[in-house]
């Protein structure tokens, strides 16, 4: 009861952001339709690693981008090669639009060699330093310093402008919560660094709503306690997310002005794929799989003529059989090497560097 | 055994699970004591990432299980300032990787009052957090960081490793007027064992030796009792008699049991999942080179995790995880026995 | 030149405040009196400090309430004895408005057994459970989470109404930065605490001004990102201050309402009594001497007849006579015992409580 | 002695302060490399709390020499989030206590990412902090918890006892690719000591023998070694020989030069300014136990702090911390010698 309200506030304020784009008219036919794979790729790689952490082939803990499809899409549709993207541990949708190839992720989340982090870091930590994805991070808010020290890096290093580089780092709704948000909008504030600060507002942290988290509820509003513009948009329109975001990057990289930009979407499912979601009433799965992303823009694009429904099952075909393809690589390829377990630890090779296996003794005899 | 448990009256016990353990002691201390309640993230609708609060929102409302943002310095330090009112919260952080957003709060405030006040303030706070690996969490999320609070004067520290001692204890803890962290174990919670009935009330500050032997003495605390009692049971088919130290409380650290049983075996291994260096075996094999130097046979040692952050891949967290094998193994060597001998 | 301009800023920022009350008239004149024999104990008392610390009486660090005694009277004019108090570490002035004598402070700050705190928390940690000061806290930011903890239990503890109980939580305007700040403003919105945040706005945290600190420096305006009301006062007023802080600690007690005050006010001389504040333009300290709240005040009751010449310099001498006791008895207090050393460190006895002093053995032999 | 400074074409020294020493050095570093800024509160203008960065921003403007507000955790993992960048972020915590609001950043993030993401990136990153007691600054603003830190792997942690390591080792961090946690010490800012001119880098991991004996070994660190030199040389008026090992860098550790000492002398004492149990002196104890076992005459001791939060008042911290004179009577007794003997 209290759920399915906040379900309908989660909703309402949604309704109300959807101003941007209104239509997906006037937008180029091979965009729209580039938009729809990614979508597409995206929730088929998603229902596949559920399946596989079902199939204990996945460990640890696995959070999912199911139904925050389009502002997967949208945000890395505006986001350019050059920038830099930091994000927390719902990411695997965000490091596929990387560029960084589906192989590699799933690999990653197989705890495999060959996975984008060499299988160290798991579900929650893709990093890939040249698709300049800088993380992955598991630590509600533990990307929000160093995103923005990284663009502390960039004023340093180059002038504003056009082609200059700028940070997105993404956060949830109940991100805003932690000191760490504060400490570093102020300071993204303060120092005018070129960043945005996105966050995807799916209505839910864990098992917790906004509204029953955030003394504020209305998170873009926050903004101003660091003289930054804040906007909102629907996380459902991929065109809105992708001007939405856009705008933000170019302030950000012209004029260095830190934007707070809050996406409102949906989590389809529980927090990971182990959460049943049992808080969640009835009526809210219902609502949520009505406004599902990935079937109503099939449906819209469908309906407008930029795909055939036969269209658009090849494109849902041709994703499944990607994500097929990177699950045999992921099974395929080995575990790192027992013996390379220190081999990270250090850049600078350092004198002494304790490196004995559980049981051995803590130093050679002398 | 367990001979610090205050009250005896009690003659049933039931086989539990250690989350059962838990949630049950917060039920009994809700219901006992107004003053408690329970404070976290995700204790109530959600019923705990580890549901050890299951049911207790729905039985004692939201004002005695109160959910909390994210937001650890917050809450945490809220429970605190609760604490010194007369209230006595039972906090809950998800795990202990993420109390290093509070910590601030748990040393530099909590543990500090009561001292820097001249006791004109205590603070009856309790601080539940699981630590461990093992899970395939990669590596901030899988951390033992006890030790960092085992250092801290002013909190008391305890890691029980059965059902029956996490019932006992963290009764003790909540009846406690100094903040008392108390340190579960992801690999604990399903792990089952005999529990008496009715009340039941552990001594803060004291070991337990969970198994007697003559030969040598293994060290150990929270989850890695389990495994030093295994491979005692198991060398003891070799032969091998071991005694098995439970530290129970990592402060105070009961060193008169600790030094008292390897002056009766001359030998030592200490068996903790923490990071090697300056773990809390580091304490431990410094009490016993101080405390029974004349009765040491051999050098004590340590088994402890590698000193890596640990990795998700399977194969290399397994390999960096302190395991039965590596005990027995070390336990051998400190006892000169070649492992073919076995 | 940076520095004068933040000057201005700060006391164009103070000037816009001035708004609650215009003038004296219409106080009692008892009221009126009373209020200028406190600040002018609070600043005789601190420059006596700073004397004492001089002649290395006073050791560690010693933070002066130096031109905020209006905003130190005026507040605590405004909170009723049922109350609590948190404060940061520059809390003299307002331990001795809490009605704690000038001996158990000054005793404190000599670190004598007599002192409020045993003499073992100096300085920075004025504590009296009968005063209900809960506390002088030397972390910047360390007493926000407490005191809105205690606004918590008074929660628990008793129902919303005039006659109940809240939480004053006073801070610095640099204290704003921190995450402790945000995170504890959240809670109190969130869960209806009853509260009232002050920060006390003397322009500077060490050398830095607001304006380099926080991106938003109208800090009461930071109190929208938890939906709460935010105030603004002259902190040279101290008629503004008292009515502006009664108002929000009726807000708190009656409605449940947390509220963010903001006292503009002026520290008249360095960070701590060590600093020479080097960093202050020379015009900065001379508009500082100008507005200096105890001759203003002092001016303005002589001319609006409240008091003669006479009577302020009675006054003033009464305060000095009242701090020379406190030095008396602070001086022949005796310290503390040192075999009390282990004293406070548990409430409940514990087995094996380590109690060894440096070079003792670690334990008795057995 | 100091056999791991690398380069040593220099030949004129100068008497300076520590507090000189570490300026110089940031000053030099600044110069030489474009990528290096320094970060903190209050290190610009204000010329940092303890006047470590005077006349810096001065010379090297605000972008070289950033001022930041009162926000630990943001200004410090922003420095962390530079470095993965490519630049080389020298920041200064006021004092490690402050660190505990920035620990998450310090222990989660920066001594971990070069691992988690499998050595995609490297973290060039110093932290520079006081520590110490000693100034009646209280519970809250004395502590020494290096400890913490040294138990973290990722991390490289240092600490100099004399105005010439300052330098030498902070030119180190400086260049170092990983996150070194650069530990001072506020006794130490005023201590002089003869500094060779020119380039200085030293080989972080290493210790040093700062004065050699037979007859015991003390270890110590930072603020303690000067302790400990001056109590070795009063020793040696009563004709004992004592060798003191001075640690320099807690991780990692050098184990080796700590034994090859004990197994000379046969005794050791630890000379610690932290808190006795599972503190810096723990792991000293327990090392020299497993790697000196057979040479050891006697128990090793430890002299550290008593284990209350820090009170104000002078007869109490005076009472609390260790001095020369706890370390001269344990000295004694480890050696066996009555001290009605001296
Ligand atoms: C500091 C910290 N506290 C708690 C957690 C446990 N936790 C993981 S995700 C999560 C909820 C985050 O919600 P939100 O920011 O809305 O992101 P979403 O999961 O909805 O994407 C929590 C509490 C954590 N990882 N880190
Ligand atoms: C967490 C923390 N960081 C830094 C300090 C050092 N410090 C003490 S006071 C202070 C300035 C605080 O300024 P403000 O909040 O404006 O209070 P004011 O001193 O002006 O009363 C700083 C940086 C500290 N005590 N704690
Ligand atoms: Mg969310
Ligand atoms: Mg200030």
């Amino acid at each position: 009861m209290d759920e399915s309200r906040r379900k309908w506030d989660h909703m309402a304020a949604k309704a109300q952001s959807k101003a941007v784009v209104e239509s997906t008219g006037g937008e180029p036919a091979d965009t729209l339709r580039s938009y729809y794979e990614q979508m597409s790729l995206v929730r088929s790689f998603e229902l596949r690693s559920s399946e596989m952490y079902a199939r204990a082939k996945i460990g640890g803990y696995c959070h999912l981008n199911l139904g925050e499809e389009a502002t997967v899409v949208g945000l890395m549709a505006a986001i350019e090669k050059r920038d830099y993207l930091f994000t927390g541990y719902r990411d695997h949708g965000y490091a596929l639009m990387r560029g960084i190839s589906p192989e590699s992720v799933m690999a990653e989340l197989f705890g495999k060699v060959t996975g984008v982090s060499g299988g160290r870091g798991g579900s929650m930590h893709m990093f890939d330093s040249e698709a300049r994805l800088l993380g992955g991070y598991g630590i509600v808010g533990g990307q929000i310093p160093p995103a923005t020290g990284a663009a502390l890096a960039l004023k340093y290093q180059e002038a504003a402008g056009a082609d200059a580089a700028a940070v997105m780092c993404l956060l949830g709704d109940g991100t805003t919560n932690i000191g760490a948000f504060h400490e570093s909008l102020n300071l993204a504030g303060l120092w005018k660094l070129p960043i945005v600060y996105v966050i995807v507002n799916n209505g839910l942290g864990m098992g917790t709503t906004v509204e029953k988290a955030s003394a504020e509820p209305d998170l873009y509003k926050r903004a101003a306690s660091y003289r930054m513009p804040g906007v909102r948009v629907d996380g459902d329109d991929v065109l809105a997310v992708r001007d939405a975001a856009r705008d933000a990057l170019k302030q950000a990289r012209e004029s260095r002005q830190p934007v707070l930009l809050e996406v409102m979407c949906y989590r389809l499912r529980g927090h990971s794929v182990v959460d049943p979601a049992r808080y969640r009433a009835p009526e809210d799965t219902t609502i949520a799989q009505q406004s599902d992303p990935v079937p109503s823009f099939r449906a819209e694009l469908i309906a407008s003529g930029v795909l055939t429904e036969a269209d658009a099952a090849a494109i849902d075909e041709a994703a499944d059989v990607r994500v097929s393809a990177a699950v045999v690589f992921a099974d395929e390829s080995p575990e790192p090497d027992v013996d390379d377990l220190f081999k990270y630890v250090y850049a600078t090779a350092v004198a002494n560097a304790p490196s004995a296996l559980p049981g051995e003794p803590v130093m050679d005899a002398l | 055994m367990n001979t610090e448990i205050v009250n005896t009256e009690v003659t049933t016990t039931r086989t539990i699970t250690y989350r059962q353990a838990l949630n049950e002691t917060l039920r009994a201390e809700l219901e006992r004591d107004e003053k408690v309640f329970l404070i976290g993230e995700e204790i109530g609708i959600f019923e705990g990432s580890y549901k050890i609060t299951a049911g207790l929102l729905e039985d004692f409302g939201p004002e005695r299980v109160l959910d909390a943002p994210i937001a650890e310095e917050g809450f945490v330090g809220a429970a605190l300032g609760a604490a010194m009112l007369g209230m006595r919260p039972v906090v809950e952080i998800m795990t202990i990787n993420f109390s290093l957003i509070a910590i601030d709060q748990i040393v530099n405030h909590a543990a500090k009052m009561r001292s820097m006040f001249a006791g004109q303030v205590s603070i009856p706070l309790v601080i539940r957090m699981p630590g461990g690996g093992g899970q395939q969490l990669a590596a901030t999320h899988s951390q033992n960081l006890e030790v960092w609070y085992a250092h801290i004067p002013g909190l008391k520290v305890v890691a029980p490793s059965t059902p029956a001692d996490a019932k006992a204890l963290l009764a003790a803890a909540i009846r406690d007027d100094d903040p008392v962290i108390f340190l579960e174990n992801l690999s604990l919670y399903s792990a089952k064992g005999e529990v008496p009935d009715g009340e039941q009330v552990a001594e803060i500050g004291k070991a337990a030796v969970v198994k007697t032997g003559t030969d040598l003495t293994i060290v150990s605390y929270s989850r890695g009792t389990t495994t030093a009692l295994d491979v005692a049971h198991q060398l003891e088919a070799e032969g091998l008699s071991i005694e098995v130290v439970d530290l129970r409380s990592l402060r105070p650290l009961d060193r008169d049991t600790i030094c008292a049983s390897v002056k009766k075996t001359g030998h030592a291994v200490v068996f903790e999942d923490d990071w090697l260096s300056y773990g809390i075996g580091a304490e431990i094999s410094a009490t016993i080179g101080e405390g029974a130097f004349d009765f040491l046979d051999a050098p004590v040692r340590r088994v402890a995790a590698a000193e890596v952050p640990l990795p998700y891949a399977k194969s290399l967290e397994k390999a960096a995880l302190p395991s039965a094998a590596d005990l027995a193994k070390v336990v051998r060597e400190v006892l000169n026995i070649s492992t073919n001998d076995k």
